[in-house]
């Protein structure tokens, strides 16, 4: 019968490429990695993006189909969940933006204002952002790989180690590599309890990791207020390519700190970082084509993401060992790999490598100093990415 | 941008982000210093807030259940007298 | 005064016509249904829909206003509130869609999976579906309709007791015929009680009513897991064009099911599919304009769309039937009518017409099978319509 | 070097004008008046408006940059956060229209169906905006002032004391004096505590101000349901420019009363208005540039939003006395002043002046009744507005 | 609407937009009025709702709150031997 | 398609669409059946999950809790005699 050979036509069988059916397979690793008890890779991420992904691949299901408009404006077929998700949240930055928002009102910026000095730490863990782009650079110079200056800076930001940062540069300056860097993004701030301690222990002596640290001051309710809104005006003055991304930072941090908006620091915190979690990821997983995933580039910004990881948090290490020898106060190295963000995990990592050195040695709140200056540091990086291409 | 290589623009991107990275946060570390000291000068907090009703009771536990539950506790010591 | 002639002129006394009046006591009419404790038919969506109707039958109050945009494409005035929310959320489908996910999100395919047999029984029920659809092309062939097969089909629809995936095809199909069609299958989903058991004991015997059934094994959650993929991936491979639906339903079980994303399961279950539900309603009364609704086809939509209720309902009870003598292991007949979907009403029927015929007989669980199968069958049916259409 | 010197220029130390810096400065200082002790105005939106004011000036950021699309309709830049926070959602009405529905799920009607002539004073107090309205044009008139028609009408409905139906209003009919005109309007709703006291005792004796009133008698459940249609039905036939504002209302009312969609109402109270509330101020917030801010108009129109708040008062108590007079049951002027809405705090305010005059009066249920009756009666005012402009 | 000055447009308004929010409230009024009368004469409150079990536990048991409990539960049973 | 009468066209759709809906339904039928033995033999679960606690107070307070207190009130009665 017609409709019968029309719907074989229609069927994924008969309609799938070979591309589709290995993304398909991709897909389902993701979701094994994001689920699996022995992974569980950000699955708040990682879950939405493998289904995006499974989703985009499905010959024939229309979900990143483009809308169909008559001439006289009228839509004659709408256009398919992705694309919708896709140009609405994530091509126009609202996405990352919010999740910033949220992000800022679950941030307790007090143990960096106990400790302002190691805002230097998240500084200069951004050294693998920046190591990597110049690496990417040379490396298609010398021709064995093929990125321009936009993919090699947005390649360069996994190594911020900050997911929406990621997102929200990556669909700036290099859309094709969106789905790549978002799942290496990902995938590498889960694995930090595996990256991050080698490089820690090789660059640190065991009598360092011992240092214990003096306890942080209390900070005042004042000063977690005034902070976010000096923070903002510091980037409106220096950097107000940075001003999105930390714009909403310290909106949501402010909604947080100030105590007189808490039912929208809630939503900010619950329903609405949620709702957009499960957005941004599906719209993620629809960059994940297999004519934009398979192929070298794909590999080449894995190694170079895990690259840029290694050497942030290497970066972030020397210099917390520079600042013990130059610094009053002790300062242990390890609080340095957490510079990199990844939070909170990072600052967990260095709190877990102090205690196997030294079991009285507890490193977490003097970790998450770096850990929260890390955020603001690749948003800063971002900020200067734009600044530069714009 | 065309003239200069990658590799030149890749270094020039390192050398620039890194400097502007680092003066940012460096910057802002004088700022919040400054600013911890002022707050601490001109409104010291009067004591550190302990709140602990509002850190126990985050959501859903209404005083209502509360007083009920003070209540049930009074009357029980009331009667183990 | 001037402006009192035009306030005049401006009011809905002046400007109401008959049968805005008359949509007006529609939307009370539905209004009451949803509300009175004697009936509260599917209040969730009844309660926006009856608002929307009332809304749209406002004359002078602009909620379907098409927005006045100027040459330089400035808005000059903005559309309506039900006009932005129907062309947003109900022609592109993403409404429908995120319900679903919602939906997905609060199933439990447990008893599903302890006997898979029966999703068998949700595939006869889709008879509903598809008899009508006969019908009505039958009955508009023989002069005493006029519906064309668009039509027909998405009038079928209703006979899949799944109100978002009426409303996904409606708006696909015929979104001309959308506003009856949602209230025929919200307003029939709610009187399921009241149709269902007639013809459930009129094809089956005391005897056959009476039958109990084996306790269902425990599923496990790897199954549990697995499941939603396993059917992710058969729809990809076999029927593409039912993927949106069942992949958002799929993606939301999955969130679920999975366990490692509660957060935003909750908010899919919760917050999001609340806030959809409140604008599909609002966007479904938009359709409910006298013109669309005041006439013989709504008349023949709630004929049709009752016939394939019933339909259903029968083809289910008799698949069950036959099923029973074949199978090695009793099957209730009851149970075969929960496979309409009207989750979870039919089930509670298929229950509660069994505790009547044998106090000791708890077909629950067993009937929470079918329902749910009935969910994916009409689903499954949808996506014909879509393949076949397209 | 070169791109340094992009740096230096991209900065806002470069980039700043005056007029920005000092609506940074305006920002900041909204942002001490929404959260310190001693203020806390309003904060659940001034907070957000501050933070917008903030973004919206700072230069380069690109906040409210429009979008860059190429001839073939693809985007080359994305638009700025607030451009599209403010054009798709207060320029379509969008938010004002679902916090109404929200404020609507949050209010109880009861007080007023114990005393329906209550609504009387909820409409004598509108005489503050007609007033101001009559005022400003007048003022222009004499050329002391320089507004249109339209925007006298926007200023006056400052005085309705309600935000999101000056917002809906000012969007309307003069959306570069909505800035302005929004902070004037939540401002000084929170400075009712200090505005109302003395007028109110100006304009009553003591021993009025004595007066107690007969309790309230007991609502049904049946009433608090019907009154909300019965609202809507009347604006449908009387004034259906007023429908988008009472229509929401009424919706969100009808969704608490009638306790058949808890999860909706609840949603609608929570997550829906909290997240629109949040866009709603970032994107008032867009409209507070230094072009349209910082001039005579905006302090006219803190001039004459003081002056409706004052005569909308004053307005309210005199016809308070008045119907004191006529009435059987005796009436406490007080509650004539809660008819300015400002929900709840104005009916509070009438409670302390009460209670400052005789120890046992409590007239904050009392008040309630004026106090929502001021929320119909500035939406049937914005109703008149749009009729007569539209 | 050209022709007459703002002041004259502004009294029009003022005027014609209070009688009109009178109107609709006055007769807002009496429709409120009727309706309560046909609502109590037809369908008669049988008792007010007292739904004390809703309002008392509004959302979540909270962990804290299970602590306490079993904290007082052991309590008891210590004193009580 | 616009040679056939609707009836055709609608017999051809019903014959079609069932047919689907059985082999797709068929199908999963199968491939759930298969992928449960695979799952129960090469991951079988140590023990059913209990999971009482998240089962028994999804959201509101839970009637587990107000059988446990009501079920403590009880006992304490009975041992204060
Ligand atoms: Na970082
Ligand atoms: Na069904
Ligand atoms: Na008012």
């Amino acid at each position: 019968m017609h409709s019968l050979i029309n719907l074989w036509h229609d069927s994924g069988l008969y309609q799938m490429e070979v591309g589709q059916l290995a993304m398909i397979i991709v897909g389902c690793l993701l979701l094994f990695l994001a689920i699996h008890p022995k992974f569980q890779f950000e699955p708040l991420l990682l879950l939405p993006i493998a289904v995006g992904t499974i989703f985009v691949n499905i010959p024939g299901a229309g979900f990143y189909a483009a809308p169909v408009i008559d001439a006289h404006g009228h839509v004659e077929s709408p256009a398919g969940l992705l694309y919708y998700i896709y140009h609405a949240g994530i091509e126009t930055g609202l996405f990352p933006l919010l999740i910033f928002m949220g992000v800022g009102a679950m941030t307790d910026f007090g143990p960096l204002l106990a400790n302002p000095k190691t805002l230097l730490l998240g500084a200069a863990a951004q050294f693998g952002i920046f190591g990597t782009l110049f690496g990417a650079a040379a490396l298609t110079d010398a021709g064995i790989m093929d990125f321009t200056m936009q993919q090699a800076a947005a390649i360069g930001i996994i190594g911020g180690a900050d997911g929406p940062t990621s997102i929200f540069i990556a669909s700036k300056l290099a859309p094709e590599l969106l789905g790549a860097i978002a799942v290496a993004a990902y995938s590498y701030m889960a694995l930090v309890p595996m990256i991050q301690p080698p490089i820690m222990k090789a660059l640190t002596t065991k009598e360092e990791r011992k240092i214990q640290m003096s306890q942080l001051r209390e900070v005042s309710k004042a000063e977690k207020i005034i902070f976010p809104i000096s923070l903002l005006v510091l980037v409106a003055l220096l950097l107000p390519s940075a001003a999105p991304l930390l714009g909403m930072f310290c909106f949501g941090n402010l909604m947080k700190e100030s105590g007189v908006v808490d039912r929208l620091s809630d939503t900010a915190q619950n329903a609405l970082i949620n709702v957009v979690t499960i957005f941004l990821g599906l719209g993620v997983g629809s960059k994940m084509s297999a004519d934009k995933f398979l192929n070298a580039d794909t590999l080449f910004i894995l190694v170079l993401g895990m690259l840029a990881f290694c050497v942030g948090t290497a970066a972030g290490v020397l210099m917390a060992k520079a600042m013990n020898k130059m610094s009053k106060t002790p300062i242990n190295p390890l609080i340095g790999s957490a510079g990199v963000s990844a939070v909170p995990m990072a600052a967990r990592v260095s709190n877990k490598v102090g205690l196997d050195a030294n079991p009285q040695n507890f490193l977490l709140m003097h970790a998450m100093g770096p850990n929260v200056a890390g955020v603001i540091g690749s948003a800063v990086a971002a900020g200067v990415m734009i600044s530069f291409f714009g | 941008m065309s003239e200069t290589s990658l590799v030149a623009q890749g270094l020039e991107l390192m050398i620039f982000g890194m400097g502007v990275v680092f003066v940012f946060l460096t910057m802002l570390v004088f700022v919040t210093g400054f600013m911890s000291k002022l707050v601490n000068k001109f409104a010291p907090e009067p004591q550190p807030v302990p709140a602990p009703a509002r850190a126990a009771a985050p959501q859903g536990v209404d005083p209502q259940l509360l007083k009920v539950l003070s209540a049930a506790v009074k009357e029980h010591r009331a009667r183990q007298k």
